[in-house]
C-alpha cells in the first residue's frame, strides 16, 4: 500500500504556545494529579497572556502560579486546592477580595460535573445528563447546572452544558510527530477534554516513531487528526508526574503552601523559576540532577506485551 | 485474466469495477473517511492505495486510521485493528469522532434511495409486515446526519431508485435542498448531506434544488439505460462526461490484492 | 500488606448458563465482529432456554442461529445481516411472517443508539442523549427513541432508554480467577453491556493469574466485582475471531447463506453442531485441526511493552 | 517512639491516630470503597492492612482495586495505579461505578456538617463573598448521593459541627430521615446517605429520625467535651460505649507503613 506521507506538528513550546494560545481564550491544561503541563503554565506566563479562562477540574498549583501572573479573568473548576496539602492561596486571595484589582470569576461543578461538560463537548452534545446536584445549593450557586425531565417516566435528573476549550494542553507519555498520542497510567479526562477542543497541544516525554503507536493501537487516547502541534519537553510536567518516568515531586506541593500563603512569595517564586528562565530545560537545570534523581521509580514494572497478529 | 469478467467486453472490465474505480476516486483530496459495509468498503480500500495514501479510514467498529492488509470481508475483521492509528470503543467512536464532527466523508451503500438522496436500508414494503426484511441503520442514520457529506455507492435499478422510499432510514435533502438547509440549521447537524452518488451505470451529483444530476456516464453506459433504471425523470447534466475507464493499476488493485476471489465485482 | 483471598468463580460453561441464563431474559452476546461468544449461544440452545429476549447491535449468525433453534421471542438490533455476505435467514423468515407458529418481536435503533443504550444502562441514567434520528423513519417504527429539549437554547434532540440485560456475555482474551478481563483489538461496547448487566459471564481463551492483570491495569475493560462466572474455553469465539489468536472464519460466513436460506438446511445444522455435541471442545474436534490451522494469524504482531515504575 | 506524638498520654497515642484507627474499624465486612481525599485515604488504607483485606479501593482519580505499596499524599499518586486491577478514565469510574451504583462506601472528610449528615466543602460565609474559601465538591456530591452508604472522617468543634452549614456541597439526610428517604425514592437515588461519623472524640451513627447520635466515645474523651465541640444538642446513645483503643498492630502501621511524616497524624 502507497506510505502516508506524514506532516510533523513538531514545535517547540514557544512557538506552540505563541501560535495557538490567544488572549482572552478559555484553555484547559488537563491531568488528573498525572501528567499535569507545568512547562506549558509557565510559558504561557512567560509569553504574558491576559484575560484566560482556565477550565480543570482541579486548579492545582499549576492554576495558582497562573493566576498570581495575572494571565486569568476567570477559573472553571470543580475542586480548589493543592491536594494532600492545603489551599492555593494565590486564588484564594482574589476569590475573597484581597486583591481587588484582580478579581477572578469562578464557575464551579463537581468532578462528575465537568468530566461530563467536557465529555459533553467532545460528542458536540448541547447538554449532558447526571445524578449529581440534588438538593444541594451548586445549581443556585451555578445557574448553568439545570434540571432536565427524562422522557421516560417524568423522573427529573440535571445536565450540565458542553465545555468546549479553546486550547487543551495535555502531557503524554509519547507521541508521534503526527501527534498520534499514547498514555498508560492515569487518564483523567484529557482525551474528552481535547476532543471538546478547538486546537489541541500535546507535549511529551518522548517522540516515538509511528511503527510505535501502531503496534500497539489501543493505547492511543488522541489521534493525531485533533493535534495542531507537539512539544517534545522531557520533565515538562515536574512537580506532577508521568507513569514510569519519574514520581510527582510531593515536596514541591509541601513546599507550595507556605509560598502560596505569602503573594510576595508567590511573585518572586514566578521571578526565579519562570521569568527568569527561558523554559523548561533551565528550569530542570535548576531543579537539579538530585532532586530528578530522587524522583525516579523505585524499579521498573513492565506491562507486558500482547500479540496483535498478523493479518494478511 | 480479465475474461471472466466480462466475457466479449473490448476494455475487460466488468460495471461493477467501474463503479468501485470510479466510487474510490471521488475520494481524492479527501481527509477522513467513515467506511460504511459492503461495497464503500472496496471503494476505499482502494482510494487509500490510489488517489488518498493519506485518507484515514474510520471503522465504526472502532478503529480510526487503518491500514488493512487485506481487503476486510467484514468491517470488523482483525486486519483492520493490526498495524492501525487507534482503537477506541464504540461509544467513542460514535460519540467523539463521528458527532464530534471529525468524519469528512460518511461512505454508504443503499437499498433504495430517492430524487434528493433519501435512503432506506430498514424495509421493503410496510414496517409492520414487510415484503422483505432489510438489515436496518447499523451506523448509516447517524453517518447521515453528522459527517461533513456523504457518498454514496450502489448499484442502480428501478427497485433501488424510485420516486418514493418505503422507509427513510438515513436523511438526505429531504423534500429539497431549501427545506434541507433549514432542518439542518436550526436542528445544529454538522453534515450537509448528500453530494456523491456512484452507481453502475454513472456518477450523480446533487444540484441547487438538491436533486440528483447523471454528471457522468461509464464506457458503454447510455442515458437511455440510466433512465430505464430510475424511477424518476433524472435531470442529466447538459455537459455530460464519459468516466474515465479503470487505469491497469485501478484494475490490477482491484483483482489481484483487494478482491481476488470476485465477491464484489461478479 | 495482608493478600487479598480471592474466590474463584471458573466454572464450566454448562453451569454456568445453566445458573445465570433464565426462561424469559434479556440476554446479550455482544462483540462487534471480534470476540461474539458462539459457545455460549450454542450452549443456551442445548440448554433449552424459551422466550428471551436477544440484544445485539449485530445479531450476526449466533443470533440467527438461536432463533431457529426458538429460544427468542424478540430482538433488539440495530444492523440486521451476515457482515459482508447478505441476509439472515431464519430471523428474517419469522419476522416476514413465513413461521407464523415462531412470531418474532423486533425492536430496532441504529448502532449509536444501540451503545447509547447500553451506557445508559451502565450510568444508571433514565436516558441517553444523541443527534441520531432527525428526519427519519425510525422513532416513528420504535416509540422508545423520543425527541428531548436542550435546557440551554431551545434545541431538540433525540434520546433512548437505557438498556439493562439481565444477563450480558462476552469473550475476551484474558481473565483472572476472579473474573479481571482483558481485551485487545476491536472493544465494541462490550464494556457497556457489562456494566449495564445484572449478571455477566466472560468467556475466555486463557485464564491468568493476577499478577497478569496487574500489570497492565489500563487494559482491564471489566472488573472481576461485575463477574459472575468466567468460563475457559479456546476457540469458543469461532467462527468469529480473538485478536493475536485465530482469525475470522469468513468461509464459515459464506458457507452460512445457503444454509441460512433453507429453514431445513438451519435445523440440519443445528442438529449436526450443536444438539448432537456435548460442548466446544466436541465442536472444535469435529471443525478439525486443519481448519483451525487456517485461522492462525499470518505472524505475530507484538505490542511492545510500556513501564508502570514501582513507587515505593 | 509514640512518645513524640502524645507526650505523657499513658495509652500513647494522639486523639488523630484514634480517630484514624477507629475509622478504618468502620470498613469491616465492606467491599468497595471510594476513597475520598484527605483523612479517609489513611484509613481505608490502615482498613485494608487490617479489618478488610479485601476491600477493593476505589479512587477518582480512574482506579478500580489500588493496591497502595506507600501511602499516596495525592489521591492521584503514582503508587494507586502500578499493580492496581483496572485503571479506566475519569468519565468511567463517575458514570460507570459510582453513579452506576458498584460503591458499597463511600468515605469523605467535611468542613462543616450538620445533625443531619449535610455536608459543607464549598465556602464559608456567603457563596459570593466568602469569608474562606474551601476546595468545593470535587466528587463528593456525588459519592454523597450515588454511593450506597456515606462514611465521614473529620475532626470536631463548634465551627465544623454546626446548627447550620453554609452550604450545602453534599446531601446527608436533609431536614430529616423521612423526607430524605422520600426524596430519594422519588429521584432514584441509589445512596442511603450517611451512616458512620468518625471524629477524634467518638463515633456517630445516625438514628430514626435521621438525626446524628454519639454512639461510642474514644478513651479519654467526655460527653462534656463532646457536647463542647458541637453546635446543637447532641443525642448520646443511652448504652455509650467506649471506643477501643488502638491495638500495637495498628499503631505500628500507622506511624512506620502509612504516615511516617506524620502528615496526618500530628
Amino acid at each position: 500500500m502507497a506510505a502516508s506521507r506524514v506532516v510533523s506538528k513538531v514545535a517547540t513550546m514557544r512557538d506552540a504556545i505563541a501560535a495557538l494560545v490567544r488572549d482572552g481564550d478559555t484553555v484547559a491544561i488537563e491531568g488528573f494529579t498525572h501528567l499535569i503541563s507545568f512547562a506549558a503554565g509557565h510559558e504561557i506566563i512567560r509569553q504574558g497572556r491576559r484575560d484566560l479562562t482556565l477550565a480543570r477540574l482541579t486548579p492545582d498549583v499549576i492554576y495558582d502560579q497562573m493566576v498570581a501572573a495575572g494571565v486569568a479573568r476567570k477559573i472553571v473548576f470543580s475542586w480548589l486546592g493543592n491536594p494532600g496539602v492545603g489551599g492555593l492561596g494565590a486564588i484564594r486571595r482574589r476569590i475573597e477580595g484581597d486583591i481587588p484589582e484582580q478579581p477572578l470569576e469562578v464557575e464551579e461543578y463537581s468532578h462528575f460535573g465537568m468530566v461530563a461538560r467536557y465529555t459533553a463537548g467532545a460528542m458536540h452534545l448541547p447538554f449532558f445528563p447526571l445524578r449529581s446536584y440534588f438538593e444541594t445549593d451548586l445549581p443556585v450557586a451555578n445557574p448553568l447546572i439545570r434540571p432536565i425531565v427524562s422522557p421516560y417516566g417524568e423522573e427529573t435528573i440535571y445536565a450540565v452544558p458542553p465545555l468546549h476549550p479553546d486550547v487543551t494542553i495535555v502531557h503524554a507519555q509519547r507521541a508521534s510527530a503526527a501527534g498520534d498520542t499514547q498514555v498508560w497510567g492515569l487518564l483523567g479526562c484529557q482525551k474528552e477534554a481535547a476532543f471538546a477542543a478547538d486546537r489541541v497541544i500535546v507535549v511529551v516525554e518522548e517522540l516515538v516513531s509511528d511503527e510505535v503507536i501502531r503496534a500497539d493501537p489501543n493505547r492511543t487516547i488522541i489521534p493525531g487528526l485533533i493535534v495542531d502541534a507537539v512539544v517534545v519537553e522531557p520533565w515538562g510536567a515536574h512537580p506532577s508526574y508521568v507513569q514510569g518516568s519519574y514520581d510527582r515531586d510531593n515536596r514541591f506541593y509541601l513546599d507550595w503552601d507556605p509560598i502560596s500563603r505569602s503573594e510576595d512569595a508567590v511573585q518572586a517564586w514566578l521571578r526565579e523559576w519562570v521569568y527568569d528562565l527561558d523554559g523548561r530545560a533551565a528550569y530542570m537545570d535548576k531543579l537539579g540532577a538530585e532532586r530528578m534523581g530522587l524522583l525516579r521509580p523505585s524499579a521498573s514494572a513492565p506491562s507486558g506485551a500482547v500479540d496483535y497478529g498478523e493479518y494478511r | 485474466m480479465t475474461e471472466r469478467r466480462v466475457a466479449g467486453d473490448p476494455r475487460a472490465f466488468s460495471k461493477a469495477e467501474m463503479m468501485i474505480v470510479a466510487a474510490a476516486r471521488a475520494l481524492e483530496g479527501q481527509r477522513v473517511c467513515f467506511v460504511g459495509v459492503g461495497l464503500p468498503n472496496i471503494a476505499v480500500n482502494l482510494a487509500q492505495r490510489t488517489v488518498a495514501p493519506e485518507l484515514e479510514m474510520v471503522y465504526e467498529a472502532g478503529v480510526f486510521g487503518a491500514r488493512p492488509a487485506r481487503l476486510p470481508l467484514s468491517i470488523g475483521d482483525p486486519t483492520i485493528v493490526t498495524g492501525s492509528t487507534a482503537v477506541v470503543s464504540m461509544l467513542e467512536l460514535f460519540g467523539y469522532y463521528l458527532q464530534g464532527g471529525l468524519i469528512d466523508v460518511g461512505f454508504l451503500g443503499a437499498a433504495q434511495i430517492d430524487r434528493f438522496g433519501n435512503i432506506n436500508t430498514t424495509v421493503i414494503g410496510d414496517y409492520k409486515h414487510p415484503t422483505t426484511r432489510l438489515p436496518g441503520s447499523g451506523g448509516a442514520c447517524e453517518i447521515a446526519i453528522n459527517a461533513r457529506q456523504v457518498f454514496v455507492i450502489m448499484r442502480q435499478s428501478t427497485r433501488s431508485f424510485v420516486e418514493r422510499i418505503d422507509f427513510r432510514t438515513s436523511p438526505g435533502n429531504l423534500g429539497g435542498a431549501e427545506q434541507a438547509e433549514r432542518i439542518r440549521r436550526k436542528g445544529g447537524w454538522l453534515g450537509r448531506g448528500p453530494s456523491v452518488v456512484v452507481t453502475d451505470l454513472g456518477i450523480y451529483h446533487f444540484d441547487e434544488s438538491g436533486e440528483m444530476r447523471l454528471d457522468s456516464l461509464h464506457p458503454g453506459a447510455t442515458v437511455e439505460a440510466v433512465r430505464a433504471s430510475i424511477g424518476w425523470d433524472i435531470k442529466v447534466a447538459q455537459a455530460l462526461a464519459t468516466t474515465e475507464p479503470p487505469s491497469h493499476e485501478e484494475l490490477r488493485l482491484v483483482r489481484e490484492e483487494l478482491d481476488p476471489g470476485g465477491a464484489y465485482t461478479k
